[in-house]
């Protein structure tokens, strides 16, 4: 037991190093620096005394290995460096935009599951009738239609026709105004929540026909067990390996979809940091957010192992 | 007079939307309390299908009851509405599978699932964990206390039947149907399942349904047999006039294909020419008529009923025994 | 799209097998099944406007502007109205779809191929290049897809190839995945363990038997691809990303329309409209290649 | 005296544990032997090694001791010309019918497949040629050959394994339990034919089984395991109708016979053991948990197959010294 | 002590501390006024900081913190009277000593302020009072006082650039103090109680980051945004009549850069028939909709060039015809312009319209679209044979293209075209204080620049801001440093 987490985290941490290497590398491959980055056409206008003192400041002259090894260090310890762009701690953008992901992912990802699992199961256990196949229509649009153009529509929709828009106003976080941040997360969160839903909603509704089709449920239904049971105890307990893995996977994905969607709904988040600073060459921003995003992937993994385990008594280890 | 427990009277099974193919075509069975009647046939000649269509567990809606009557004391269980019909499962009527391992939850405790049986049936929690140690003990399970708290995949198959005996006992049913709960197990196991269930048969004077292909098993187990074949039952006899005398000459060819002591080493044993028949295209005549040696143009014409053959016995064939051994 | 015969392996008996009879059975239990029958349906739409896009074969040629027809709602003769530059939204969707398709194609050739052999190797090598393999695929995965997209192009520059590289790389580990465990489960197979047996040289074995029977999964993996791949790329594209002008592509018109959707609604709708048919198309032929891969409903 | 087909020697096959599990000794030191033409017959419960000897003896696993070797020549698992070679000699059929068969190849291909490999028929003519031979050697149709496995029932799926076995006209033929996913009244079709076969091309078979009455059915010498060893061999008739070992005593007793009095006859005055721990002991004879003749030396002494007149062998320490008592039979 | 405001908060129709929102689709990028290049960060901190003398309205030279300036002997110098009780937010006054930090700062390399270059004639700056500075030049430098409108010349406190805090903590003289800044979303400003220039209305101004332009329209009809700062006027049109609309020529112009050192661009009459071809109101039309203007090579203020080119007055495709002749490729000839959409949005649209114009004399551009980055690295290498660009514009010729064609100009290689006859030019042009000579001087650039097709000038467009109704006070203004700085006159109603 104690040695499976041990050889689990110990693969966390390798992948999180391959990740910030591969990260690394594909920054340095970028053309560009953070000079040009961030005076445009304007750099050319640079005197060589200018230049060389900004490449010193930039640190652009180091070779990667040592930028690579000093960044690693840095991060180890706890610091994130300095944002090129604004010159704030890369810590404090973060701190900043973090719980707006958070949030928008949560958001997003309880709407998934409400949508899926609900409609899933209502289709599943009435198959032709007219829950499953609103849950298939569901199923359609949910898959075909993508994240930015649903967000496209909504915000047409909400602002051209109904001249509505909170997020014009300035982000507010939970605690401060519970209300407009309600209203600020919940539209970005439909957008990303329907793909997600339809997702889950496939799963859950293959899962449960398949588990109903098993033994244990006629068993449970031949011991007279209430419907409701049979539904939740023995159906949906059994589905939910599939369940949880897809919503695992669809929570890696929903860490890019917060990105595009952010950028449509001006949430300031990591995903509009990361743009922003892909956009400016600002190199630690782009590297903490990224490995921050890998990092998160790789939890969500570990997370739906633990609870397989948890649901799952065959996959417990003595 | 009084009617037997189970009454089964021309059920009659459908799959298919639409015009339905019948799949079990008309089966007829008394069973009384404190009997174990045995039901034989070929694999896919309806026998699952009918008991699962006197629980009303037919995978709807792919398969429906078409036709026939099922009472259980007198009431018509196929005219109960799904609540009436769940107070009868579990608790009046109980079933075991043929797969132990699959047929109980993977992801509950052996405890969980046998208590929620008993919940479901008005018995409160801490009375049902009680019975729940009681039952595991009785289908002699030493260490009823680790099983209780076991998970299916824990368990070996032959604990694992007896677990599901154990569930199916806990409400003391009055009728108890198994469908082949031994095929998977080893037959020193087996063995120790059969007599289990014939001692506790005797002492709660259940009746039991026994569904089987293997014929040693109904030789050792029960007092009656039906024989189904292309979803009907084509012969009902006691067990030793089975044995002795089988009627239908399908019977016959069962008893035939299977080395039985006395049958010659490496002799050549009776087969079934041919295959069973497609109940999609059944004709109008007898349907076990293209295997049967002893058919004729008679036989062609329209298919046998089961008639009465003497006290006790039945069979469904236009040359019955005594007249092609007659 | 990938064979499911093992003959286009060129395996040895290729000669032997009536692949036109197979390919025949194929095709025709696919479009027995409803979502093969719609997939197929408008993945062959789809393609059609793709083709007729890509040489050119539209109402009016895409590029040309006209300052006296800005802005049109659909009519007979724009169909899906015109844009800000009067251009004839409908030949710019069928032009981006050739686009879009060329992306999403190459794309889906990188990652099924790639993933394809890596998860061969994977499952049939096991021990260390199994890992290696493995490890790889997961720091690709744990990368969100449109960050390593965005770096790919960013750093190789917009073009039709670029694009395809980045979205093909990020799908590589979920071809990965989709064939090792197939593949896992074929080595302790029954009738791989008879072919051994029988004496079968590892290659007939791998060829002829283990990779006919997951190109089942890749093929369904790789329209489904097809509809990841239409999606990232129109996700690029919307971030700005995608290949440079004239070559419009959908997620592009979708940006670039968003701005003026209020205005002119259906320059967005256009636009939108392919991807979504696009996408649901190719999940549909995934879900009835799912079936149709199933040997068992290929019935006579 | 017919030659020798197939001799195995002291196999051992000890499976690594998973996930921290201790190693599985699936086979424990089994030696047998097959003589051209006969059958050996190989009963035991579930799990005790059956399917692994199985697998030894065609050379799809290797074993961790002993060795095994067909018509003189050693069984070898290495891919190439010796595995082909080996092939010719000895087949295996498997279990389940239809897994063991590639489920995108009709029966003409798969078979087809094989006599290519062994480059056996003339051309794709020659080939058809022989396919259809096989096919109606099983009392399959020629229309068979263009079916795909999915359209072909259990009994039929199961002669087509075997024809595909004898596709390449072995002398020795594995069969893993070939029939137990079969219905009652095709078993008998199938001992039929295996029979037949046997008469017309002089095969040899392993025939494993747990199904005590088709063993008997079948078998000239029967060996009987328990927990990856023999406990027991002999001449099929004295090991079933006389065990001596505690164990096949329960195994036949156990099999229910399909004649009620008959059944009743052999039943009286047994009683059922209740259930046990199957878990091995630590030392001493594997069954002596179970064993209603155990004596402490069994519970110290693992007793090893000591061989007895006629043919027989026993691995019982009562057993062995009651033979011994009573004088050869 | 507590105000008004905050005890009755009710008061106020905007309970959100009564500010006044501003939209955009940038978003502030950097806070120190030496090195900012992107336009919105010019105009945010033009809230905040003065110069010492800025343009007006007219583009003419205005004071502002310098009342006054005098040129010295030879234009070798010019001396600044600087504006008494002013402050920055620490209370501490504006002096001299300021000035002189500043103008340092500016020109230190450690500060990489690409603007030094305006100053690259100043030999020293130095105080000669608390209220006077005097700059010394190495050589005659009239222009210079035009970029001392330039933000990225502002006046900062002395005490912060010691302190090193301008990067991160804003502090000028300006009408707004600086509050927040939220990178990628919004800047915040509140009101400068001391602010020299009289008494500013608006308490507070967010300038917010709306991702579409279409959402920003929307946000001012749900009255959450004040002003909105648009560049496609589509949007604009939509909204109800309530809404005005402001607009502006902004300083800077579009125009196709040419390589003119090899390939058949090298050909001056190569490069005169693209010029003729080209229709450039059509570009105009098409790109933006005819929301700008057809400039020539200085498109505003006191010396704007005529807009139409020395040769070829209007588009001439017969005169093309004939220049290309002349170049010996009658059938015309092939190169690729490089665009970005990043930085520009209309740029392949004005592509794609000169595209179709240059196709009708058989001259085929292909088109190259650029991610930005990789536009500006080409760019300032000089790697393209043709260009869309958007450059910034000044009121001075000089100020403008000494950079691109002036002597050891820092930007002549992406010029690709140099000209002794043209640095000539633009020496005298900057030497010469007489208003006449200098008109004289500049108008003989422009025809110079545009009589051998050095680029292809193509047009100046309109920048919009839209107000909520209420809005009262406000117009854009032509100079981006002081774009948004009516906004301290601003009110609502
Ligand atoms: N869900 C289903 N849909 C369609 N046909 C079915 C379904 N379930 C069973 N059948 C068919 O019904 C027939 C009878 O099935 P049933 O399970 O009752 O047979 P059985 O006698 O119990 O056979 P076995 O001995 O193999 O268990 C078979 O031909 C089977 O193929
Ligand atoms: N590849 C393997 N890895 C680990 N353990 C194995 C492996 N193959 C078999 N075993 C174990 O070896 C033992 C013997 O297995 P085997 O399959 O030979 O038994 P069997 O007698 O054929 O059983 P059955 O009657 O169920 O087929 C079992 O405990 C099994 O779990
Ligand atoms: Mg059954
Ligand atoms: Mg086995």
């Amino acid at each position: 037991m104690l040695l499976g987490v041990a050889r689990r985290l110990l693969s966390m941490v390798i992948t999180l190093l391959g990740v910030s290497v591969v990260i690394f590398v594909i920054l340095r491959l970028l053309p560009g620096n953070a000079v040009t980055a961030s005076l445009g056409v304007s750099a050319g206008l640079l005197s060589h005394a200018q230049l060389a003192a900004l490449d010193r400041y930039y640190g652009v002259g180091q070779p990667a290995v040592q930028q690579f090894v000093s960044w690693l260090v840095a991060v180890l310890t706890g610091n994130l460096g300095v944002s090129l762009a604004s010159r704030e701690p890369v810590a404090t953008l973060i701190g900043a935009a973090l719980p707006v992901t958070v949030e928008l992912a949560l958001v997003a990802i309880v709407l998934g599951l409400l949508i899926g699992v609900g409609l899933g199961m209502l289709g599943a256990l009435h198959p032709g009738r007219l829950p499953d196949s609103v849950g298939q229509g569901v199923a359609v649009v949910g898959l075909g239609v993508p994240s930015f153009v649903l967000g496209t529509g909504i915000v047409t929709l909400l602002a051209s026709v109904l001249h509505y828009f909170p997020s014009s106003q300035s982000f507010a976080g939970f605690f401060q105004n519970p209300w407009l941040n309600l209203q600020q997360i919940i539209f970005p969160a439909l957008a990303l929540s329907l793909g997600i839903g339809a997702a889950i909603m496939r799963t859950t509704r293959a899962a449960i026909l398949e588990v109903s089709g098993q033994g244990f449920v006629r068993t449970a239904r031949g011991k007279g067990l209430a419907p409701r049971t049979v539904s939740w105890r023995h159906l949906f307990l059994n589905s939910s390996i599939p369940i949880v893995t897809m919503t695992g996977i669809q929570l890696g994905y929903l860490l890019g979809g917060t990105v595009i969607v952010e950028q449509i709904f001006v949430l300031p988040g990591l995903g509009r940091l990361l743009v922003t600073s892909i956009a400016n060459r600002d190199f630690p921003v782009v590297q903490s957010v990224t490995l921050l995003f890998a990092a998160a992937f790789v939890v969500v993994n570990m997370l739906t192992d633990i609870l397989y385990t948890v649901i799952d008594p065959r996959t417990r280890a003595r | 007079m009084a009617h037997p427990l189970l009454t089964i009277r021309g059920l009659r099974v459908g799959v298919g939307r639409g015009v339905p193919v019948e799949i079990v075509r008309g089966v007829d069975l008394d069973v009384d309390g404190g009997e174990k009647v045995g039901i034989v046939g070929e694999s896919g000649s309806g026998k699952t299908l009918s008991m699962l269509a006197v629980l009303g567990l037919l995978p709807t809606p792919a398969l429906r009851v078409l036709g026939g009557s099922v009472r259980l004391g007198g009431v018509e269980l196929l005219d109960l509405d799904e609540p009436h019909l769940r107070r009868v499962r579990g608790a009046r009527i109980a079933m075991i599978y043929q797969d132990p391992m699959s047929s109980l939850n993977p992801l509950l405790r052996v405890r969980t699932q046998i208590v929620e049986t008993l919940v479901a049936h008005g018995v409160d929690r801490r009375r049902a964990r009680e019975r729940t140690r009681e039952v595991l003990s009785q289908v002699g399970l030493r260490d009823a206390a680790r099983v209780e708290g076991a998970f299916p995949h824990e368990l070996s198959g032959g604990m694992l039947q007896r677990v599901m005996i154990a569930m199916a006992l806990s409400t003391q049913p009055e009728v108890l149907i198994a469908d082949e709960p031994t095929t998977a197990l080893d037959v020193t196991v087996q063995e120790q399942i059969l007599s289990l269930v014939g001692e506790l048969q005797a002492q709660n004077r259940m009746a039991v349904v026994w569904v089987t292909h293997d014929l040693g098993v109904v030789a050792r187990l029960v007092d009656r047999v039906a024989v189904m074949y292309a979803g009907r039952v084509v012969e009902h006899a006691s067990t030793p006039d089975l044995f002795a005398r089988p009627q239908h000459p399908y019977t016959a060819a069962l008893l035939a294909s299977l080395p039985r002591p006395g049958t010659a080493h490496r002799a050549t044993l009776r087969q079934i020419p041919g295959s069973p028949p497609d109940p999609a295209r059944l004709g109008s005549g007898c349907p076990y008529l293209p295997r049967c040696p002893q058919g004729d143009q008679e036989c062609r014409v329209a298919e046998p009923d089961l008639l009465d053959r003497g006290p006790g016995r039945a069979s469904a064939c236009w040359k019955p025994r005594d007249r092609w051994q007659g | 799209m990938t064979a499911v015969g093992g003959g286009l392996l060129g395996h040895p008996d290729a000669a032997e097998v009536g692949l036109e009879r197979r390919r025949a059975g194929w095709l025709r239990t696919l479009w027995r099944s409803r979502s093969g029958r719609v997939g197929l349906v408008l993945v062959g739409v789809v393609s059609l406007a793709g083709i007729l896009g890509g040489v050119g074969l539209t109402p009016e040629n895409p590029g040309v502007q006209s300052s006296s027809a800005v802005l049109r709602g659909p009519s007979p003769p724009h169909l899906f109205g015109t844009d800000q530059f009067g251009r004839d939204v409908f030949s710019l969707v069928l032009q981006g779809m050739g686009v879009s398709l060329e992306i999403a194609g190459i794309a889906v050739a990188i990652a099924a191929v790639v993933g394809t052999l890596g998860g061969i190797t994977a499952g049939l090598l096991g021990r260390w290049p199994e890992a290696l393999i493995m490890r790889g695929s997961d720091i690709i995965f744990a990368i969100p897809a449109i960050l390593l997209a965005l770096a790919i192009v960013t750093s190789l520059g917009a073009s039709v190839i670029d694009s395809a590289l980045a979205i093909g790389v990020g799908y590589v580990p979920i071809f990965v995945r989709v064939v090792r465990g197939p593949v896992l489960a074929l080595r302790e197979a029954d009738f791989i363990r008879a072919g051994r047996v029988l004496g079968f040289s590892r290659r007939r074995l791998l060829f002829g038997h283990i990779l006919p029977n997951v190109g089942g999964a890749v093929a369904v993996q790789t329209s489904l691809a097809f509809a990841w791949a239409i999606l990232a790329e129109a996700g690029l594209s919307f971030l700005g990303l995608g290949p440079p002008p004239p070559t419009a592509s959908l997620g592009e018109m979708v940006s670039q329309s968003s701005s003026l959707a209020g205005v002119a609604w259906w320059t967005l709708v256009g636009p939108s409209l392919a991807i979504v048919l696009a996408v649901i198309g190719f999940n549909f032929l995934g879900d009835g290649l799912r079936d149709a891969a199933d040997p068992r409903s290929r019935t006579r | 005296m017919a030659g020798v087909a197939v001799r195995g020697w002291d196999l051992v096959k000890t499976y690594r544990g998973t996930g921290g599990r201790p190693p599985v000794r699936a086979l424990r030191g089994v030696s047998l032997e097959v003589p051209s033409g006969g059958t050996l017959g190989i009963v035991g419960e579930s799990g005790c090694g059956k399917s692994t000897l199985a697998r030894l003896l065609v050379g799809l696993e290797a074993p961790s001791r002993g060795g095994a070797e067909v018509d003189g020549v050693p069984v070898t698992t290495r891919a190439g010309d010796a595995r082909l070679q080996l092939a010719r000699r000895i087949q295996l059929v498997f279990q389940d019918p239809f897994s063991s068969l590639d489920p995108r190849r009709t029966v003409g291909r798969t078979l087809a497949e094989v006599l290519q490999v062994h480059r056996l028929g003339e051309g794709a003519d020659g080939r058809r040629q022989r396919v259809t031979e096989l096919l109606e050697m099983v009392a399959l149709g020629t229309r068979f050959a263009d079916r795909y496995p999915h359209e072909l029932s259990g009994g039929q799926a199961q002669r087509v394994a075997v024809a595909r076995a004898l596709a390449v006209q072995p002398g020795v033929l594995v069969l893993d339990e070939p029939t137990s996913a079969l219905d009652v009244s095709v078993r008998a079709e199938l001992l039929n034919l295996l029979v037949g076969m046997q008469d017309r091309l002089g095969l040899a078979y392993v025939f494993i089984s747990h199904d005590v009455s088709m063993i008997r059915h079948l078998s000239d010498r029967i060996l009987v395991m328990y927990l990856g060893k023999v406990v027991e061999a002999g001449p099929y008739d004295a090991v079933l109708d006389r065990p001596l070992h505690p164990y096949t005593e329960a195994l036949a007793a156990a099999v229910p016979v399909p004649d009620p009095g008959v059944d009743a006859e052999r039943r009286r005055g047994r009683s059922v053991g209740a259930p046990v721990d199957l878990r091995e002991p630590d030392r001493g004879c594997p069954y002596q948990p179970r064993c209603p003749l155990a004596e402490p030396v069994c519970r110290e002494v693992d007793p090893d197959l000591g061989a007895l007149p006629g043919g027989r062998a026993v691995a019982c320490h009562v057993a062995v010294r009651q033979a011994g008592a009573s004088g050869p039979s | 002590p507590t105000t008004a405001a905050q005890r009755h908060p009710a008061a106020h129709p905007r309970s959100a501390g009564s500010t006044f929102v501003v939209a955009n689709t940038s978003s502030v990028q950097k806070l120190d006024p030496d090195v900012v290049t992107n336009f919105l960060d010019f105009q945010s901190l033009g809230l905040i900081y003065d110069t010492l003398v800025q343009l007006s309205r007219q583009l003419q030279i205005v004071p502002n913190l310098a009342t006054s300036w005098q040129f010295g002997p030879g234009n070798r110098s010019i001396t600044f009277q600087l504006r008494q009780g002013v402050a920055f937010d620490d209370g501490s006054a504006f002096t001299s000593a300021d000035v002189v930090a500043s103008l340092n700062r500016v020109v230190n390399p450690k500060t990489g302020d690409a603007a030094a270059s305006y100053l690259a004639a100043m030999k020293q700056v130095v105080a000669e009072g608390p209220y006077t500075v005097k700059l010394i030049l190495s050589r005659p430098d009239v222009s210079l006082l035009y970029g001392l409108t330039s933000m990225n010349l502002a006046m900062l406190p002395a005490k912060a650039i010691a302190s090193g805090s301008i990067a991160t903590r804003p502090d000028g003289t300006g009408p707004f103090q600086f509050v927040s800044w939220s990178p990628g979303n919004s800047f915040v400003v509140k009101r400068n109680p001391h602010y020299w220039g009289g008494r500013v209305s608006l308490a507070r101004i967010e300038i917010k980051t709306i991702a579409s332009e279409q959402s920003i329209a929307s946000a001012l009809q749900a009255n959450t945004v004040q002003l909105g700062l648009l560049t496609q006027p589509q949007v604009a049109d939509h909204l109800p009549s309530s809404f005005h609309v402001d607009r502006v020529l902004d300083l800077s112009y579009r125009a196709l850069m040419l390589q003119d050192h090899h390939g058949p661009l090298a050909n001056v009459n190569n490069r005169r028939a693209i010029a003729c071809a080209v229709n450039r109101s059509q570009v105009l039309g098409d790109s933006v909709f005819g929301q700008g203007r057809v400039v020539g090579p200085v498109p505003l203020g006191p010396y704007a060039s005529k807009p139409v080119s020395a040769i070829c007055a209007t588009p001439d495709l017969a005169q093309a015809r004939r220049y290309l002749s002349a170049a010996g490729d009658p059938s015309g000839f092939s190169f690729t312009a490089i665009t970005s959409t990043d930085l520009d949005p209309t740029s392949s649209a004005q592509a794609i319209a000169v595209q179709l114009e240059l196709a009708r004399v058989g001259i085929k551009m292909s088109i190259q679209n650029l991610a930005g980055d990789a536009y500006i690295q080409d760019w300032l290498k000089g790697d393209f044979q043709a260009a869309f660009a958007e450059n910034g514009a000044d009121p001075d010729p000089y100020t403008m293209y000494g950079r691109y064609f002036g002597p050891g100009a820092n930007l002549g290689v992406p010029a690709g075209y140099s000209s002794t006859a043209l640095q000539r030019l633009l020496v005298q042009g900057d030497e010469a204080a007489a208003a006449v000579t200098r008109s004289r001087i500049w108008s003989q650039l422009s025809s110079t620049l545009t009589g051998n097709a050095v680029w292809i000038w193509l047009f100046d467009s309109f920048d919009y801001a839209v107000l909520a109704p209420g809005v009262h006070g406000f117009s854009l203004s032509p100079s981006t440093s002081t774009s948004l700085r009516a906004l301290s006159s601003t009110t609502v109603s």
